[in-house]
């Protein structure tokens, strides 16, 4: 039994590469997922904001992300507009980072496309407006100082949604996908504390201990981290509306779970095998 | 009207504008009534080199909202510049060509098709530059008196004191690991991080490899430095060649041992994983700024079984490097390390300074919480801490 | 054979290479590792030239209305200087170069860290311990004491004995907490990387081989 | 003394920035902001330094014939294909420059970072031994928090997510709090020894 423990303690590092190898290719290759139950996460209090929102009301989602953290920010983008449009809420979307704007209008175009969602009534496309925080503070007096026109150059005027929009304040919810910054702590700062705009958000699972202290204050109303958060926010949707195609996070969620679980295990193995030999009187 | 009287129109208008206080309406009784620019504040721009007045304003909602905003200028001599059209939504607007210590008078003018132009109050401002920061005094008094800490110790080091310095693992460890190569007649691999000379950790960090490789030049043990980035490379190569020269040993400094792969980071990290597996170094020194590639370098080296001496001030990174290697210099220890090596009495002494600049922080949190703690109770003591709080707060 | 699947069949060949070196180092390891190196520093030069040589210095010194700035020749000089390392006789130039790398990074790292990790680090843990919930007094009492004994760890002109020697103890406590923390938390990001790389190869990768052969086939 | 003009310009351009963070005035605002300019440059410049010596490196190792030399030749083509691509094409989007980045560079770099997913795993195994009891708090925290993160860790007991939030927000913040307060006084002191040239080694000795 000692020489078994033996072993197990030095391990050979190939074995756990080959688990881990796995643990990730064979949940994907056969699109295993796991449930995903949704505890009192800020993932949900940002659903059920959503969800207590009146239909027929506004919401600025603003993209503030490039490909780089495409993998945990867009199935957000997606499980948002899905849920938003499934409410009839109609969507504003801007963006602080340079590719945003292409990023959002791929997710916004697939969703409306599948949901019956109509461009310039039920959502628009500002695109990018650089300056961060500042924009954001001259957004809070006039949007139309900012977005003379659409990201394909359409006016204001001719956008029928955004008649009864002249400031910030008009928007029921903002909603930023931030991987950092310029991001949610500008929004939550210039258009949050300052207009008293009621702020939601997303952002990668890095960053989300440091937006934390502002759910504790309010600052915020809700937030998705990671892709963890991700994958609550489709299950969340998923659970509101049948039919609702399965998102890229949870699919996603299943080789994170099993990786997880192989650490966690080899750890205990290795922890059982050091005991276990110490108690054989030191190593050998 | 010819084109000269416009001027003088304008100017009647906005006499007449003047003179009635805003916000009473009056005679236009025009088709379409402008809402007018109300509040209208000119202020200098603060803690900037001058020349920038700032306008902010807010329109009032009687009217229509204008198709633009004249913004109107005038010196104290009386002639009128347009500074600019602005959109009809916008609220303010920066002059950045006012010249500082002039006197200047702003009135912005509410413009829409088939409706008369509508003038805002008078408000007059002038520029000028300031030669502190108002925002940053609390930080300047603070740095101030942490430097003159250092600098003080650095003196009394000079003057012959000798300052105690407590045992830092990793850095006890150099003479062995170096020892422990040449034993085994391996290399010593050093890692500088994978940022430019202008990074304070990289800076640190070829002061390190001055020490290590005087204790090579002495051992005899080959000394490999793969970089990241071209300065470092040659920064590196100046180094070591000094040190070997100090060591007595010029010969056996091999330029080529110091070379450059590539600035792209994980190209680096292949790079360097190539050199450890092939070369297979006894002693891996991984020190300076490191991102995501740590662990990368750090899980490779115990891999070919090598003694691990890492040390960056990256809080993200140091977990991983406390995982895999033998001895992690944590923060501040690495900057550290070149006292500590060196045992130069001035270098010890701004080691002494730094510790009088965390006790002055220490200090500083428990009068402050302590404070903030009691405030609850006792108003006065929450201004005490509000106080603390604004000393180190910076804009 | 488009374009398109020769790009994806490169990169997954590549990605196949490089992931050969778990096993051990191997050579298709060292090619792709060759290959790597001198591809991303070719990449690094241009983009260098491209993104910051010209629009940050030659087309400051050049604007397009054809006039000439000559403030721009003193950077132009410091490079030439740092170049000057090439040429043995007069590579003691390279020093000034050097000489100003090295101030600048100085001089900004001590103010923006100063500011930024130090003053706003102190500003945010000066908490009341009276205010809010027990958990949230328990909380900020974890949190302060987790800083201050942190900071007595890194003493380094006093010996780790007596009550220092007992603070320090605490600091590097809720240090290995704090790094255990980060060190999980991470996980899940460096688990997504895999996944990522696991999906190019399983859904854009492998699905162009039954194309590729059904058109020999 | 020949150090004695690099030293100073060491000097002057620290204060210089000191100076500009603390006094909007005039000079010092365009001198900062134009030196911060002039010194990225300098550094840029820098990257043929390396370049070239990625070459002679590799040029040796083929002329000595050393070991592993059939390698060389792969990385001086992979930098002359991209530097003749870049200056021939340029850099625009779906140029053959960009094409050989986005498919081949690209990829590359993605599959040695996705290595952290391996190296994560074979470094937990063998660090996280309960060896002593400060080991063990490491080893405790670090696997709450990874139970926190996936959903079988809040199905065991829903407390566990909450355990990984606080796991994250006080000690985690505490811990980094002290790490960056302490470094930030090493920058500080390091940069006052590097501006007013108490540290020099950087510069080399004599030539």
């Amino acid at each position: 039994m000692a020489r078994l423990m033996q072993r197990i303690g030095n391990l050979d590092r190939r074995v756990i590469f080959v688990l881990i190898a796995l643990s990730v290719f064979l949940p994907l290759s056969f699109r295993i997922v796991f449930p995903n139950p949704v505890g009192a996460e800020p993932s949900r209090q940002l659903y059920d904001y959503v969800e207590a929102l009146p239909a027929g009301s506004t919401v600025l989602l603003s993209f503030d992300y490039d490909p780089s953290t495409m993998p945990e920010l867009q199935p957000m983008a997606y499980a948002v507009c899905q849920h938003l449009f499934r409410r009839d809420i109609r969507i504003v979307a801007m963006a602080l980072w340079p590719q945003g704007a292409s990023l959002g209008q791929e997710v916004l175009s697939e969703v409306a496309d599948s949901l019956g969602g109509e461009q310039y009534v039920d959502w628009c496309n500002l695109g990018y407006k650089t300056g961060g925080g500042v924009m954001i503070v001259r957004l809070g007096s006039s949007i139309q100082a900012v977005f003379p026109a659409d990201k394909d150059n359409r006016p204001w005027a001719e956008i029928p949604m955004l008649r009864d929009i002249s400031s910030l304040t008009d928007f029921a919810l903002v909603i930023s996908l931030s991987a950092g910054d310029p991001g949610v702590p500008a929004w939550v700062m210039m258009a949050g504390d300052r207009f008293g705009v009621p702020i939601g958000g997303g952002c990668t699972a890095v960053s989300a201990p440091q937006f934390y202290p502002y759910l504790g204050t309010g600052q915020m109303v809700g937030m998705m981290g990671g892709l963890k958060g991700a994958a609550d926010y489709e299950s969340l949707v998923r659970e509101g509306t049948e039919g609702a195609p399965q998102g890229q996070a949870i699919e996603g969620m299943a080789p994170q779970s099993v990786a997880h679980l192989v650490i966690m295990l080899l750890i205990v193995v290795g922890n059982i095998s050091y005991f276990a030999q110490k108690r054989k009187g030191g190593a050998r | 009207m010819g084109r000269a009287t416009l001027p003088l129109v304008i100017l009647l208008m906005a006499c007449a504008a003047a003179a009635q206080p805003p916000g009473t309406g009056g005679r236009e009784d025009a088709a379409v009534r402008l809402s007018r620019v109300g509040q209208l504040v000119a202020e200098d721009v603060p803690n900037d080199a001058g020349g920038v007045i700032a306008l902010g304003w807010v329109l009032d909602g009687e009217g229509a909202l204008p198709d633009s905003l004249r913004v109107v200028r005038r010196t104290a001599d009386g002639n009128e510049t347009v500074l600019a059209m602005l959109s009809g939504g916008s609220t303010s607007f920066d002059d950045t060509t006012a010249s500082d210590g002039t006197e200047y008078s702003y009135v912005i003018v509410s413009l829409g098709t088939g409706a008369d132009p509508v003038f805002s109050g008078e408000v007059t401002a002038s520029s000028s530059a300031q030669w502190l920061h108002s925002g940053r005094i609390g930080m300047l008094v603070i740095l101030a008196i942490l430097s003159f800490f250092i600098f003080w110790f650095i003196e009394t080091s000079r003057r012959g004191r000798q300052f105690y310095i407590r045992e830092i693992a990793g850095l006890a460890s150099v003479e062995d690991a170096v020892g422990r190569a040449t034993e085994m007649g391996k290399p010593v691999l050093y890692i500088p991080g994978i940022m430019d000379m202008d990074d304070i950790q990289t800076i640190a960090s070829m002061v390190i490899l001055g020490r290590v490789a005087l204790k090579t030049a002495e051992y005899g043990s080959p000394l490999l430095v793969p970089t990241c980035r071209s300065v470092v490379m040659s920064v590196a190569q100046e180094v070591v060649r000094e040190s070997y020269m100090q060591a007595g040993r010029p010969d056996t400094f091999r330029r080529e041992d110091i070379q450059y792969l590539t600035d792209d980071q994980f190209g680096y990290a292949a790079g360097v994983d190539g050199i450890m597996v092939r070369e297979k170094p006894a002693a891996i020194f991984l020190l300076g700024t490191f991102y995501a590639e740590s662990l990368i370098l750090a899980e490779t080296g115990r891999g070919i079984g090598a003694i691990q001496i890492a040390g960056t001030a990256m809080p993200s990174q140091i977990p991983f490097f406390v995982a895999a290697c033998d001895y992690t210099l944590i923060g501040e220890e690495l900057y550290a390390a070149s006292a500590y090596l060196s045992k130069e009495p001035k270098l010890l002494g701004s080691l002494k300074g730094q510790d009088a600049a965390k006790l002055f922080f220490i200090v500083l949190i428990v009068i402050g919480v302590l404070a903030a703690t009691v405030g609850g109770f006792w108003a006065p003591m929450r201004g005490v801490a509000d106080f603390l709080r604004s000393l180190v707060a910076v804009s | 054979m488009t374009w398109e699947i020769a790009g994806i069949w490169a990169g997954a060949l590549l990605t196949l290479c490089l992931y050969s070196f778990l096993y051990r180092d191997n050579p298709f390891y060292k090619f792709a590792e060759h290959l790597f190196v001198g591809m991303s520093a070719g990449y690094w030069v241009i983009y260098t030239v491209e993104n910051v040589l010209k629009p940050n210095w030659w087309q400051m010194m050049f604007p397009a209305d054809g006039s000439f700035h000559w403030v721009w020749i003193v950077p132009g000089i410091f490079a030439l200087f740092m170049l000057a390392r090439i040429v043995p006789k007069v590579s003691g130039l390279s020093r000034m170069a050097l000489a100003m790398i090295v101030g600048t990074g100085s001089g900004l790292a001590m103010v923006s860290s100063f500011q930024t990790d130090a003053l706003a680090q102190v500003e945010g843990t000066i908490v009341s311990l009276s205010a809010g919930s027990a958990f949230t007094i328990f909380s900020n009492l974890v949190l302060v004491v987790g800083v201050v004994t942190g900071l007595v760890y890194f003493f380094f002109s006093k010996a780790h004995t007596g009550v220092t020697g007992g603070a320090a103890n605490v600091g590097i406590t809720i240090l290995m907490v704090a790094f255990g923390a980060s060190f999980g938390y991470t996980v899940m990001a460096r688990i997504s990387l895999l996944i990522g790389q696991a999906q190019f190869l399983l859904f854009d990768w492998l699905p162009t081989i039954p194309r590729l052969l059904g058109m020999h086939g | 003394m020949r150090l004695v003009i690099p030293l100073s310009i060491t000097l002057i351009t620290g204060l210089i920035m000191i100076l500009n963070y603390f006094v909007p005035h005039e000079p010092f605002r365009f001198l900062g902001d134009n030196l911060q300019e002039w010194y990225m440059i300098v550094a840029s410049a820098a990257i043929f330094l390396g370049t070239i010596n990625l070459v002679q490196v590799h040029v040796r190792k083929i002329r000595l014939k050393l070991t592993n030399w059939r390698y060389s030749p792969v990385t001086l083509v992979g930098l002359v294909i991209m530097l003749v691509t870049g200056l021939i094409y340029g850099v625009v989007e779906g140029a053959p420059f960009d094409f050989l980045f986005q498919s081949m560079v690209v990829p590359m770099g993605a599959t040695m970072f996705s290595l952290l997913a391996f190296f994560v795993a074979s470094a937990a195994f063998r660090a996280f031994r309960a060896s002593n009891w400060r080991a063990t708090l490491l080893l405790t925290s670090a696997f709450l928090v990874m139970l926190g993160q996936v959903p079988i860790g809040s199905m065991l007991w829903d407390k566990i997510p909450l355990a990984k939030v606080w796991l994250m927000a006080i000690p985690n913040t505490a811990g980094q709090r002290a790490v960056m307060i302490g470094a930030a006084m090493g920058v500080v002191a390091t940069s006052l020894r590097m501006i007013f040239g108490i540290e020099r080694s950087y510069l080399g000795g004599s030539d």
